[in-house]
């Protein structure tokens, strides 16, 4: 049962093993903790060493600080406007509009065997 | 022990039959006490999965088993087959592992989940009736019968995403969710006109059979559109996934993670339609009908990830989370069917070993997929049972008080986003390699959407979980043990699945896949004389 | 809504059982002639809607408790359902009609064709069970879409 | 002519749901569309079992034995129909439920929720 547990995954064209990975990566994590270690103590907490920097601005009370999900990638919306706008219009939300796209596929399906 | 044999030769009927006795015991049971039901309501599922374990070492050591409502043999006079038969093959019971796994977290989740809310007889009994419904349409063998359980798993799954009446949202997603199933399934009732009127059979297995003796006429293939085209809709593929969000995003957390696999189910009877049914005879002149699967896999994960960015609903991004999955599975199936289905010669699996390889991808991919996005419906649920909030946009900080939820909800992003060591990354990686020899642009197009949909998740982590504590949520508390149950054995079985992932491709999703391949192993009790 | 006339209530009153009786009938020559459990049962439902639309549901509402109705509807259910596992436990498959050909209470052979109401075997206990359950089903239905829209107006 | 009237009458009823389906903003009379729809499909189901100058499968065993249509289809559409009452049943129940959380029965109010 034990080897059948270790086998490697082959997918055709490639080979993946978790197990050696996962050993992989724990060694990698303790390298870099390692090196951690070698980083700066002596810093005194609670000053305004460990205070966060927001270039010279006083820090707003939590609540306003955080940012919100809606404009986390708003540049990335930003660019891709051209298509988020024709999907928002594509998804009505309107069952007449579900049926269309039904009928509308069923008709291209039909043709494409149809013809082909 | 011929009391094992007896329950194993019975089990097919069995494993329907017992979530149904359940599902009309429970308004009975109810009136003794509110606990007794929901304890009897588990009980009765785990029952369920016993026999659909039972099934599954009988049929994987040694073959498809078929039995026959009404009779101990269904007799098959002057080449008709009469009475109702259920085949269970690889392919199936693999499929009703998925299906009594995710309903038992289901009933386990609801235990707690839903404990504040009234008319819970009926939740239960719904509950219930749809886990009837859709372990039903992965194990018949009847085309008429595969009908009636789509129905019934569309009317509970309907009712039940309307649970909650007093949102007007949840009202409006039931009803298109009602509308679109009883049309997809219209349209099924009408295929299945069209090949009873040409070869006077239900039978999947005496249909493929005089299919395959006569050819594939002009009728054959307006069915064959029919079911595509209906079963491609239930299943969310395409243009025609729009309903999925919103039934996904509206109903009770618990009742979305059935509704993957009633998704799920739908996709098994396109593929087995598609495979078992047209096997040996869905070859085109000039190009294969694989193309249109694979084409609708790449439009469903597109639109699936695009329109995720934009969301602010937590369980409505995790829908449209849902529908980009679906198109993986399209999209590797599809794969595997050009190779298997097409006019000429000299294409075969042998010289096309690519095609086995997708098709094994996207059957393992159907399971990583049901429960990764099962997992985030929970911790969704979780979050709203915690908060009462579900707008990505009020909530914050939730890390702090919500340790567990939030380590099974960072389980749940890596496998979704298929990173190395969980079992979204085994499945995608079949998928990447195999769709790649096809067409290189299928998988540039498949590893694009699968870091999108990192990209996405990662939004949620952060506006969700990470972040200042907010005052509003200083008060919330951690979410009840059951709740954490459920969502601990899927976390466990997404690791297991993760790290042995050969284990499961060899002795559970090969199987699956040659079965779906080669369909002389359906039509054999048929032909072997019976 | 209230009542309509007394004209209409007394119609009612001498309509409803001749309708209860047709519609047992249906049910109980389910495997003879065209119907069976759901047309009679709905049959019943309608004579008992009529009922309803003629005294005003609030009469009814005093009669009859939704509750009882869904208790009617799931012992129904469970007569099939016990039906099915008894022809499991005693015909050797589910579903299988384990009465037929046996001297019990529906099993008579049908003697050159002749079927007759003893030669159904399980159907017409199967029946039976169908139709109490869409009696009961179809009648809650009605009894809760009156109710939902008569709040409406007071 | 006269034997394929029925599929014409199928041909239209089918076209005459998708229609209601498709243009009608009241969500009452989507679903009498989707009944019209339905009934299509069960008069299909129908007209596969009838054999000409048939009468209905009943075996009252009188000895002439008469040609009978195939009883088959018919079981299917009764079943068909049956589903079709619970199916109706359950989407009139929500349509009284969005009519009272919106005061209208108009598609629209059925909510963009990505717009």
């Amino acid at each position: 049962m034990i080897e059948m547990m270790l086998e490697t995954f082959e997918t055709g064209t490639g080979y993946w093993h978790p197990l050696v990975w996962l050993v992989a990566f724990v060694i990698i994590f303790l390298i870099v903790y390692i090196i951690r270690g070698f980083g700066e103590k002596k810093y005194k907490k609670g000053t305004g060493q460990t205070q966060a920097f927001l270039s010279g601005n006083k820090e707003y009370d939590k609540q306003l600080m955080h940012v919100q999900s809606s404009n986390l990638y708003w540049g990335w919306t930003e660019a891709l406007k051209w298509i988020i706008d024709v999907l928002k219009k594509m998804h009505t939300g309107n069952v007449s509009d579900y049926v269309l796209w039904f009928v509308v596929v069923l008709g291209v399906l039909l043709l494409f065997v149809g013809l082909m | 022990m011929n009391i094992v044999d007896m329950l194993l030769t019975h089990a097919p009927a069995l494993t329907i039959a017992i979530p149904l006795l359940g599902a009309f015991l429970t308004p009975l049971i109810s009136r003794v006490s509110e606990k007794g039901r929901n304890i009897f309501a588990i009980i009765t599922v785990g029952i369920t999965a016993l026999f659909v374990f039972l099934m599954a070492s009988e049929v994987l050591s040694n073959g498809p088993m078929t039995y026959v409502f009404g009779s101990t043999a269904a007799t098959v006079q002057q080449s008709t087959v009469i009475r109702i038969l259920f085949e269970v093959d690889a392919l199936s019971i693999f499929m009703a592992i998925i299906g009594i796994i995710l309903s038992f977290v289901a009933v386990v989740y609801s235990y707690a989940f839903m404990e504040k809310n009234t008319g819970l007889d009926k939740y239960y009994t719904l509950l219930l009736l749809m886990t009837t419904g859709m372990l039903g349409m992965m194990l018949t063998g009847d085309m008429f019968n595969f009908f009636v359980f789509l129905e019934i798993t569309s009317i509970a799954s309907a009712a039940l995403v309307a649970f909650w009446t007093n949102k007007a949202k949840a009202v409006e997603a039931g009803f298109k969710y009602i509308v679109i199933s009883t049309i997809g399934a219209l349209f099924v009732l009408f295929a299945i006109a069209l090949l009873y009127g040409q070869y006077d059979a239900l039978n999947m297995a005496k249909i493929a059979q005089s299919l395959g003796i006569s050819g594939f006429t002009f009728i054959d293939k307006i069915a064959l559109v029919l079911l595509i085209a209906a079963l491609a809709m239930k299943g969310g593929l395409a243009p025609m996934h729009m309903w999925l969000p919103d039934a996904y995003g509206r109903a009770p957390a618990s009742i979305s993670l059935l509704l993957v696999g009633a998704t799920q189910a739908s996709l098994y009877g396109l593929f087995r339609i598609v495979f078992t049914v047209y096997g040996d005879v869905i070859s085109l002149p000039s190009i294969s009908i694989g193309w249109i699967l694979v084409l609708l896999g790449l439009i469903t994960m597109l639109i699936g990830v695009i329109m995720a960015i934009i969301q602010t609903d937590f369980k409505r991004l995790i829908g449209y989370g849902a529908v980009a999955e679906l198109g993986y599975m399209a999209l590797a199936v599809g794969t595997g069917l050009t190779i298997v289905a097409n006019a000429d010669p000299n294409i075969t699996l042998e010289t096309a070993p690519f095609a086995m390889k997708a098709i094994t991808g996207g059957l393992f991919h159907v399971i990583n997929d049901a429960l990764d996005i099962g997992l985030l419906f929970l911790v969704a649920g979780a979050v709203y049972y915690a908060t009462k909030e579900t707008s990505l946009n009020k909530l914050g900080g939730l890390a702090r008080n919500m340790k567990y939820t939030t380590i099974f909800f960072i389980i749940g992003l890596l496998a979704v986003s298929g990173l190395p060591p969980f079992n979204g990354f085994a499945s995608k990686l079949l998928i990447y390699e195999s769709t790649y020899q096809l067409n290189p642009i299928l998988s540039i197009v498949a590893i694009l959407s699968s870091i999108l949909l990192l990209a996405i998740f990662v939004k949620v982590l952060h506006s969700v979980f990470l972040g200042p504590a907010l005052p509003k949520y200083e008060t919330v508390r951690e979410v009840p043990k059951s709740m954490l149950l459920a969502m601990a054995v899927i976390a466990g079985i997404i690791i297991v699945f993760g790290l042995f992932p050969q284990v499961i491709v060899t002795n559970l999703v090969e199987p699956a896949a040659n079965a779906l391949v080669n369909n002389s192993g359906y039509l054999q009790w048929l032909t072997g004389g019976f | 809504m209230k009542g309509m006339s007394s004209i209409v209530k007394t119609i009612a009153n001498i309509s409803f059982p001749i309708i209860t009786i047709y519609g047992l009938y249906i049910i109980a020559h389910g495997h003879l002639t065209p119907g069976g459990g759901f047309q009679g049962g709905a049959i019943v439902a309608s004579g008992l809607a009529l009922l309803a639309v003629a005294h005003g549901t609030s009469w009814v509402e005093s009669k009859v408790k939704e509750h009882d109705l869904s208790m009617l509807e799931s012992l129904g259910a469970l007569g099939f359902i016990g039906l099915a596992f008894l022809g499991l436990i005693m015909g050797g498959a589910f579903f299988s009609n384990f009465l037929a050909d046996t001297s019990m209470l529906f099993g008579a052979i049908p003697v050159d064709g002749a079927a007759n109401i003893n030669t159904g075997g399980t159907l017409p206990l199967m029946n039976f069970a169908v139709g109490l359950k869409v009696i009961a089903g179809l009648f809650a239905i009605v009894l809760v879409m009156a109710i939902a829209t008569n709040k409406e107006e007071d | 002519m006269i034997a394929n009237i029925p599929y014409l009458a199928v041909a239209g009823l089918i076209i005459i749901g998708l229609y209601t389906l498709l243009f009608k903003k009241n969500l009452i009379k989507m679903v009498i569309g989707i009944t019209i729809l339905e009934s299509g499909v069960n008069l299909f189901l129908i007209t596969l079992g009838y054999r000409m100058g048939s009468v209905a499968p009943i075996f009252t065993g009188n000895a002439d034995n008469p040609v009978m249509s195939y009883p088959v289809p018919q079981a299917l559409t009764l079943t068909s129909i049956v589903i079709g009452v619970a199916v109706l049943a359950l989407m009139l129940t929500l349509v009284i439920h969005i009519y009272r959380h919106h005061g209208s029965l108009h598609v629209s109010k059925l909510g963009g929720d990505d717009q």
